[in-house]
């Protein structure tokens, strides 16, 4: 009975797996070793890996520790600063992030008195379930997780469930900081969502589907950075709204009203808020590369086989955010009175633009 | 548009009650039914300094700001009676350390008008110097913080970088990088050699340079005109009836400063320019301390150049005053009387009393008046109908420092 | 290398100097309150104020100097009497100042000063409840305060504050009791610093009181509350207690013989015989004083007065002065007699 | 001088945008970075820095100037040896007005800054262990100079090492000795001999004579050669009739 699961499992996984001729000689000679195999082949298939190596989890973490020390890195650097050091000197620092989500994670979490308490544990966790969601539908060329026409539109649609869950942190919190702070990201997140919105749809409209394969394949001779420069800007601005990155770190703002949403939180559960932005970066920038940089078009090398789609697709995003976390050491922060002037004004009016280039080429292309 | 009016019975929160503040009950109460909010900034908020401000807002617009400062009280004047006269220097020094030399040499005015003590023009000079870099110092500090308090976290290291080099040329000068306590009645404690000199010459060129940097990437920066510009006004005649002084009554247009008005030290010597500006608003404020550390350099230059040469201490106290501090200033008794002085500190007005009553070697009462409690009113009057996330903004255009304040 | 010597006086018992003073002064009840052992003493043990002369704990801490026996008046004491050698004697009433009477001790210390004879003068001022307050008067116009002015028939400590005077300043003017004036002019006889006293004013006096013991009978037995006083006064054998609206209280002196302190009761110098100036109601009409100027400096200042016509001047009466002084004789006999007499009421 | 006005039109504002891009990436890429990476490098100090203070026990005759000029109350003189001082640097606040104080120069200043203490009792330096430099746990590889010209302030580095010197600057003040301006006024107390730390000043018993005439006992005080000018018993003396007399 079981080896009969087993041996369809084993098909199952075996016909539809990553052909990477690099490792292959590896992989045969786990395949002869039993139970081992199956691990094999389970992460060798080409949803599991999309979802769980690569672009999913494991590189996600990866990520994780390298942006938030490399932003750290260059912030110093900017600032004739030096930056972390001391945590593995030969390395310049580059454990740091791992040693401060150590220390978080042994760091007592304290729930005060007036909190909500059930929904001040639970929601930091719950908000990673629109921000994993989406993984699940970005393709990395062949490894893809659910492969659906409307990938695109499913990823905007998971995005904007994000606020609401630190809409509810702020609640949950009951303290008159979280509660500025979570009116300001309301108030933010109808800002930039619409914008944001139309910047992608009218992508789909250029692309005429929400497939990102079509997308990715449109692209193969111009990316479409250059194709609608316009929705490329507004989308740029729109995530550094929608990831509350300085000039428009509003609903967090340090200074004024002390990590807005976040300001009861410590420990473990602290942590996790604080990668919450990250890790939506990392997903809109996903997006990002894939409607306007080219997805994972870009080198070809024949040992990696398979693989070499979602780790251009991997690198593309990194290097968009290296240079996006430049902005943090560039800008003050702006007002929240300002920020929505300017995005009910000149944002959804680029936007619109943006989307009348998108039909016109639509169109035409 | 027609307001709707929701009837919804808000209890002010218990802690208002537990907590002690400076305002009264009644008042929680009517904040509430009017459907205002109270939001207690500080005193350990990132945003407040060692102060509290009792923030009443509607909606997003400030009311009412009632400030409860006092948390860094160290009762200065009291200390200053139990002291010897020389002994109260590095005492006096402590309210800001950023403007040491400043608060220094108002007190040892004091001193010197007491007992008439003529200075030699080349210590005259050098404590021009001292007071000009410690202002510049503290502009930079305050421009740091009000860069922090708006978000840029560049626009906070780089003055600190180059406040490195003010404090490096304390350092040549007098020995210690900041509350030198290098400035005694009849002169200064020691001769500054000219290779000294020279150093903070070329200081104050590449001081220059890298302000330059700070100006492209921070001053100019599109985010802090918008931060900063038409925030927190103060007309002319509010600056002045609220008693506003230094380079804020300066921003709103009001050309007062106490180095024109009654010049000290070596001012009436070097010619430099009183910075005004007639916005009156927090950028105003920015741009007016900015302009004036430009200034600042001019004077130490000017100062460097036309150094005489001569004694550095005056005849009337004694040669040299190594081996001979406690000799000379140990029991140094005042005659009778009171004595005032007004000096010009980077904040603006600052004004030290001394009465001493002729017979013991302490001062009978010493009174500092800080520039920092002086624009207070001007400050929390500022606020009024700007939105919460100006209260950083204004707050670091004010460059209000509590140690100052409190004393 | 150098030396210099003093002399330590000779001791009477076996003890520490100050167990010398005290049982030869204070113990024996000659102990007038001048508070000269107490401004002398190096170590400053020796505490005065409102309570008898004493240093707590004396036999650990006397340093065994000796100078609190070589200033104290009562020391081998030889009682002073009669009105002494004077130059001059005058009746006058100062134009400038109020003061008990003539204000003429105002007035001379304020000339002196006017002059540069001195540079400052110790004062007696009162608080509110009449307990006695040193200041040191180095301006004309502190001389204006009614309540530095006045007779305040209360122990006082100006001699300790006269020192520090001397010790910062050259020339110091001085107002006392015909005791306090002859613990000065020891102490000047012992110590070369205090010829820096060049003016010392001595008060004609019957006696003096402690001020609790003043204020407690008062209140007790003529239901006096000083602190609403403006004035006291002795006339004619008189206390006289002003008020502040205008009523006042009067009794005999004689019925003040329970708190007089022995040590007043040895004294028989009524007019201060070895001041410069002695200033006294006795022997002028009201509202003048009788001034017995003694010594040169006082003979000048006197002068300066009369020329520039800051004060009226009149003949006194020095038949009353005379009076008064054998009186004090009488009352105050040395050594003092066993058996109490009754005393004539002087009218 | 007005403050010059900023432009509000979107040109201006763009312009200012690109200005902050170019230096942002410009420091990027090329920073002015100014930081010392202490421990392994230290700054080069001026040698009039106010850092620890260093004593010459030879040369200190225990005046006590140093301890009562303090404005922090931090040094204490030791009663069982010689009464030399000893800094609580806890309290100090690096003033070295006891430094400029001291008449003979035996109180030095020195650069060094980082001193580290293991506990609060270490830091109640004695006067013993005030004679030298203490060690410090150096890690330094090389040293770090601040150098301006008229154009820009760089870090130099340099191989050698940081000297860490002490600055001594002997006053030019003659020695003096106590002398006695007025003995007449001389309260016999003995103060002067009690508080002299040398046991510069002795008192014989004897008789005393004035023009050939016996006048009774007393004392004579003679200062000595010990002497050494520390002014003590000036300070002492309730009369306030000695003072101090610069000696050939």
């Amino acid at each position: 009975m079981i080896d009969e699961i087993l041996a369809t499992l084993m098909n199952v996984f075996r016909s539809n797996s990553m052909q990477i001729p690099l490792i292959q000689p590896i992989v045969d000679y786990l395949m002869q070793i039993p139970l081992i195999n199956i691990l094999v082949a389970l992460i060798l298939w080409r949803p599991f890996f999309a979802v769980v190596i690569m672009p999913g989890l494991a590189v996600l973490l990866l990520y994780l520790l390298y942006i938030v020390w490399f932003e750290r890195k260059l912030t110093a650097r900017i600032q004739w600063r030096v930056g972390p050091l001391e945590v593995a000197r030969p390395i310049r620092g580059a454990i740091q992030a791992l040693a401060d989500g150590l220390r978080y994670f042994f760091q007592e979490a304290i729930v005060h008195r007036d909190a909500h308490r059930p929904y001040f544990v639970q929601l930091p966790i719950l908000a990673f379930i629109p921000i994993l969601l989406p993984i699940a539908f970005i393709p990395a060329g062949n490894a893809v997780g659910i492969k659906t026409p409307y990938a695109i539109q499913l990823i905007v649609a998971f995005l904007a469930l994000i606020p609401i869950t630190i809409i509810a942190i702020g609640w949950a919190s009951n303290n008159r900081f979280a509660f500025v702070g979570s009116v300001r990201e309301a108030l933010m997140y109808v800002a930039y969502e619409i914008p944001f919105i139309i910047a992608v749809i009218s992508m789909i409209y250029l692309y005429g589907s929400g497939d990102p394969y079509v997308a990715v394949e449109k692209q193969s001779l111009v990316p479409g950075a250059i194709l609608n420069p316009i929705a490329f800007l507004v989308f740029l601005i729109t995530m550094l709204m929608a990831t509350s990155r300085l000039p428009f770190e509003i609903p967090e703002a340090d200074q004024e009203i002390a990590f807005g949403p976040f300001v009861e939180y410590s420990g473990m559960l602290f942590g996790l808020v604080m990668v919450l932005a990250y890790e939506k970066l990392y997903i809109m920038t996903l997006l990002f590369v894939i409607l306007f940089l080219g997805g994972w078009n870009g080198f070809y090398f024949e040992p990696l086989g398979d693989l070499n789609a979602p780790l251009c697709l991997f690198i593309k995003t990194v290097v968009v955010i290296s240079i996006i976390a430049i902005v943090r050491s560039m800008y003050a922060r702006y007002r929240i009175d300002q920020t929505l002037r300017y995005s009910f004004s000149w944002l959804i009016a680029f936007s619109m633009v943006a989307l009348g280039i998108g039909v016109v080429l639509g169109w035409i292309l | 548009m027609e307001e709707i009016k929701i009837e919804v019975p808000v209890e002010p929160p218990k802690e208002l009650e537990t907590l002690f503040l400076p305002i009264p009950k009644d008042y929680v109460e009517d904040t509430y039914r009017k459907d205002d909010f109270l939001i207690l900034v500080g005193p350990q908020h990132p945003g407040s300094g060692h102060m509290r401000l009792i923030v009443r807002v509607k909606g997003d617009i400030i009311q009412e700001v009632i400030p409860d400062p006092g948390y860094v009280h160290r009762s200065m004047e009291k200390l200053a009676e139990n002291r010897l006269y020389i002994q109260n220097i590095p005492l006096v020094e402590r309210p800001a350390i950023m403007d040491s030399a400043n608060f220094n040499l108002g007190y040892v005015r004091a001193i010197e008008s007491a007992m008439d003590i003529e200075v030699p023009e080349r210590a005259k000079f050098l404590r021009t110097i001292l007071a000009e870099l410690c202002r510049i110092g503290t502009h930079l500090y305050d421009a740091a913080i009000l860069a922090v308090f708006i978000g840029h976290t560049t626009g906070f290291m780089y003055p600190f970088g180059i406040r490195e080099l003010i404090c490096e040329a304390l350092a040549r000068m007098t020995g210690a990088r900041f509350t030198s306590s290098f400035i005694i009645p009849g002169g200064v404690r020691r001769d500054v050699e000219e290779k000294t000199l020279r150093w903070v010459y070329d200081a104050t060129f590449a001081i220059e340079k890298r302000l330059k940097s700070f100006e492209r990437i921070f001053i100019k920066n599109p985010t802090t005109i918008a931060r900063l510009r038409d925030v927190g006004v103060l007309s002319k005649e509010e600056a002045i009836r609220f008693g506003v002084v230094g380079p804020f009554l300066r921003a709103s247009g009001v050309e007062y400063d106490t180095r024109i008005v009654e010049p000290y030290e070596a001012y009436e010597e070097v010619t430099w320019d009183i910075v005004t500006a007639d916005e009156g608003d927090g950028y105003a404020r920015f741009l007016v301390r900015v302009n004036e550390v430009s200034q600042s350099l001019g004077i130490i230059r000017q100062c460097i150049t036309s150094m005489p040469e001569g004694r550095y201490v005056s005849e009337q106290i004694c040669d040299d005053v190594k081996g001979n501090f406690f000799d000379k200033f140990g029991n140094l008794v005042l005659p009778a009387g009171e004595y005032t002085t007004l000096t010009e500190a980077a904040r603006g007005t600052l004004l030290f009393t001394i009465v001493s009553d002729g017979e013991s070697n302490v001062p009978y009462r010493v009174r500092i008046v800080t520039p920092g409690w002086l624009y207070l009113r001007g400050f929390m009057e500022s606020l009024k109908g700007e939105r919460l996330a100006d209260l950083q903004a204004i707050y670091g255009s004010f460059g209000y420092f509590p140690p100052e304040a409190d004393r | 290398m150098q030396e210099w010597q003093f002399v330590m006086p000779e001791k009477k018992h076996k003890k520490k100097f100050f167990g010398n003073l005290k049982a030869e002064v204070i113990d024996a009840k000659l102990c007038c309150h001048c508070a000269a052992c107490s401004a002398i003493c190096p170590v400053y043990g020796i505490t005065a104020g409102d309570k008898p002369i004493e240093f707590p704990n004396w036999v650990k801490d006397c340093v065994d100097c000796g100078a609190c026996v070589k200033v104290c008046p009562r020391w081998e004491y030889k009682p002073l009497n009669g009105v002494g050698n004077y130059v001059e004697v005058i009746s006058a009433k100062s134009k400038r100042f109020k003061g008990q009477d003539g204000a003429m001790v105002t007035e001379i210390t304020a000339t002196a000063l006017e002059m540069g004879l001195i540079e400052k003068a110790i004062f007696v001022s009162r608080d509110e409840d009449w307990r006695t307050k040193i200041v040191t008067i180095r301006d004309v116009s502190q001389l204006y305060d009614r309540k530095v002015t006045g007779t305040k028939y209360c122990y006082a400590d100006s001699i300790p504050a006269l020192k520090e005077a001397i010790l910062s300043s050259k020339a110091v003017g001085f107002v006392g009791t015909p005791c306090m004036v002859s613990a000065v002019r020891k102490m000047q006889n012992s110590f070369k610093k205090f010829e820096r006293v060049k003016l010392v004013i001595g008060l004609f006096c019957t006696e003096n009181f402690y001020h609790h013991q003043l204020s407690e009978f008062l209140l007790k037995h003529k239901n006096v509350d000083l602190m609403k006083a403006t004035k006291t006064d002795i006339k004619k054998g008189k206390f006289i207690v002003r008020f502040v609206d205008g009523s006042r209280v009067s009794f005999p002196v004689k019925e003040l013989e329970e708190i007089i302190p022995s040590g007043c009761k040895v004294c028989q110098d009524f007019s201060a015989v070895e001041s410069d100036v002695s200033v006294g109601s006795v022997g002028s009409e009201s509202g003048f004083s009788t001034v017995l100027v003694r010594t040169e400096i006082a003979k000048a200042i006197v002068d300066k007065i009369r020329e520039r016509g800051t004060a009226e001047i009149k003949e006194p009466d020095m038949g009353a002065v005379q009076k008064l002084c054998d009186y004090k004789i009488k009352i105050h006999p040395y050594p003092p007699k066993k058996k109490e007499e009754k005393k004539e009421e002087k009218s | 001088m007005k403050v010059e006005k900023i432009s509000r039109s979107p040109i201006a504002e763009l312009k200012r945008h690109v200005d902050v891009i170019q230096e942002a990436f410009k420091q990027a890429l090329i920073p002015d970075r100014v930081t010392v990476e202490y421990p392994r490098e230290r700054r080069i100090y001026p040698d009039n820095l106010r850092g620890f203070i260093v004593l010459d026990r030879s040369k200190c005759i225990s005046c006590f100037r140093c301890a009562q000029i303090c404005p922090a109350n931090a040094i204490q003189m030791s009663l069982y040896d010689n009464f030399y001082p000893g800094v609580d640097y806890t309290k100090c606040i690096f003033c070295h007005f006891c430094v400029d104080s001291c008449p003979t120069g035996a109180l030095a200043s020195s650069n060094l800054h980082d001193m580290a203490f293991r506990s609060l009792e270490e830091m109640k330096v004695k006067a013993t262990q005030m004679t030298r430099l203490p060690t410090i746990v150096r890690e330094d590889k090389q040293s770090v100079e601040y150098f301006v010209t008229k154009k820009d302030w760089k870090l130099q580095r340099k191989k050698e090492l940081e000297d860490i010197s002490v600055l001594r600057i002997i006053p030019r003040i003659k020695p003096r000795r106590a002398f006695c301006e007025e003995p007449e006024s001389c309260l016999g107390c003995r103060q002067c001999m009690e508080v002299c730390p040398h046991d510069a000043i002795v008192m014989e018993r004897c008789e005393i004579t004035l023009g050939g005439e016996v006048i009774g006992k007393g004392c004579i005080l003679k200062v000595t050669e010990k002497c050494v000018g520390c002014g003590l018993c000036v300070r002492q003396c309730p009369m306030q009739i000695l003072a101090l007399k610069e000696v050939e």
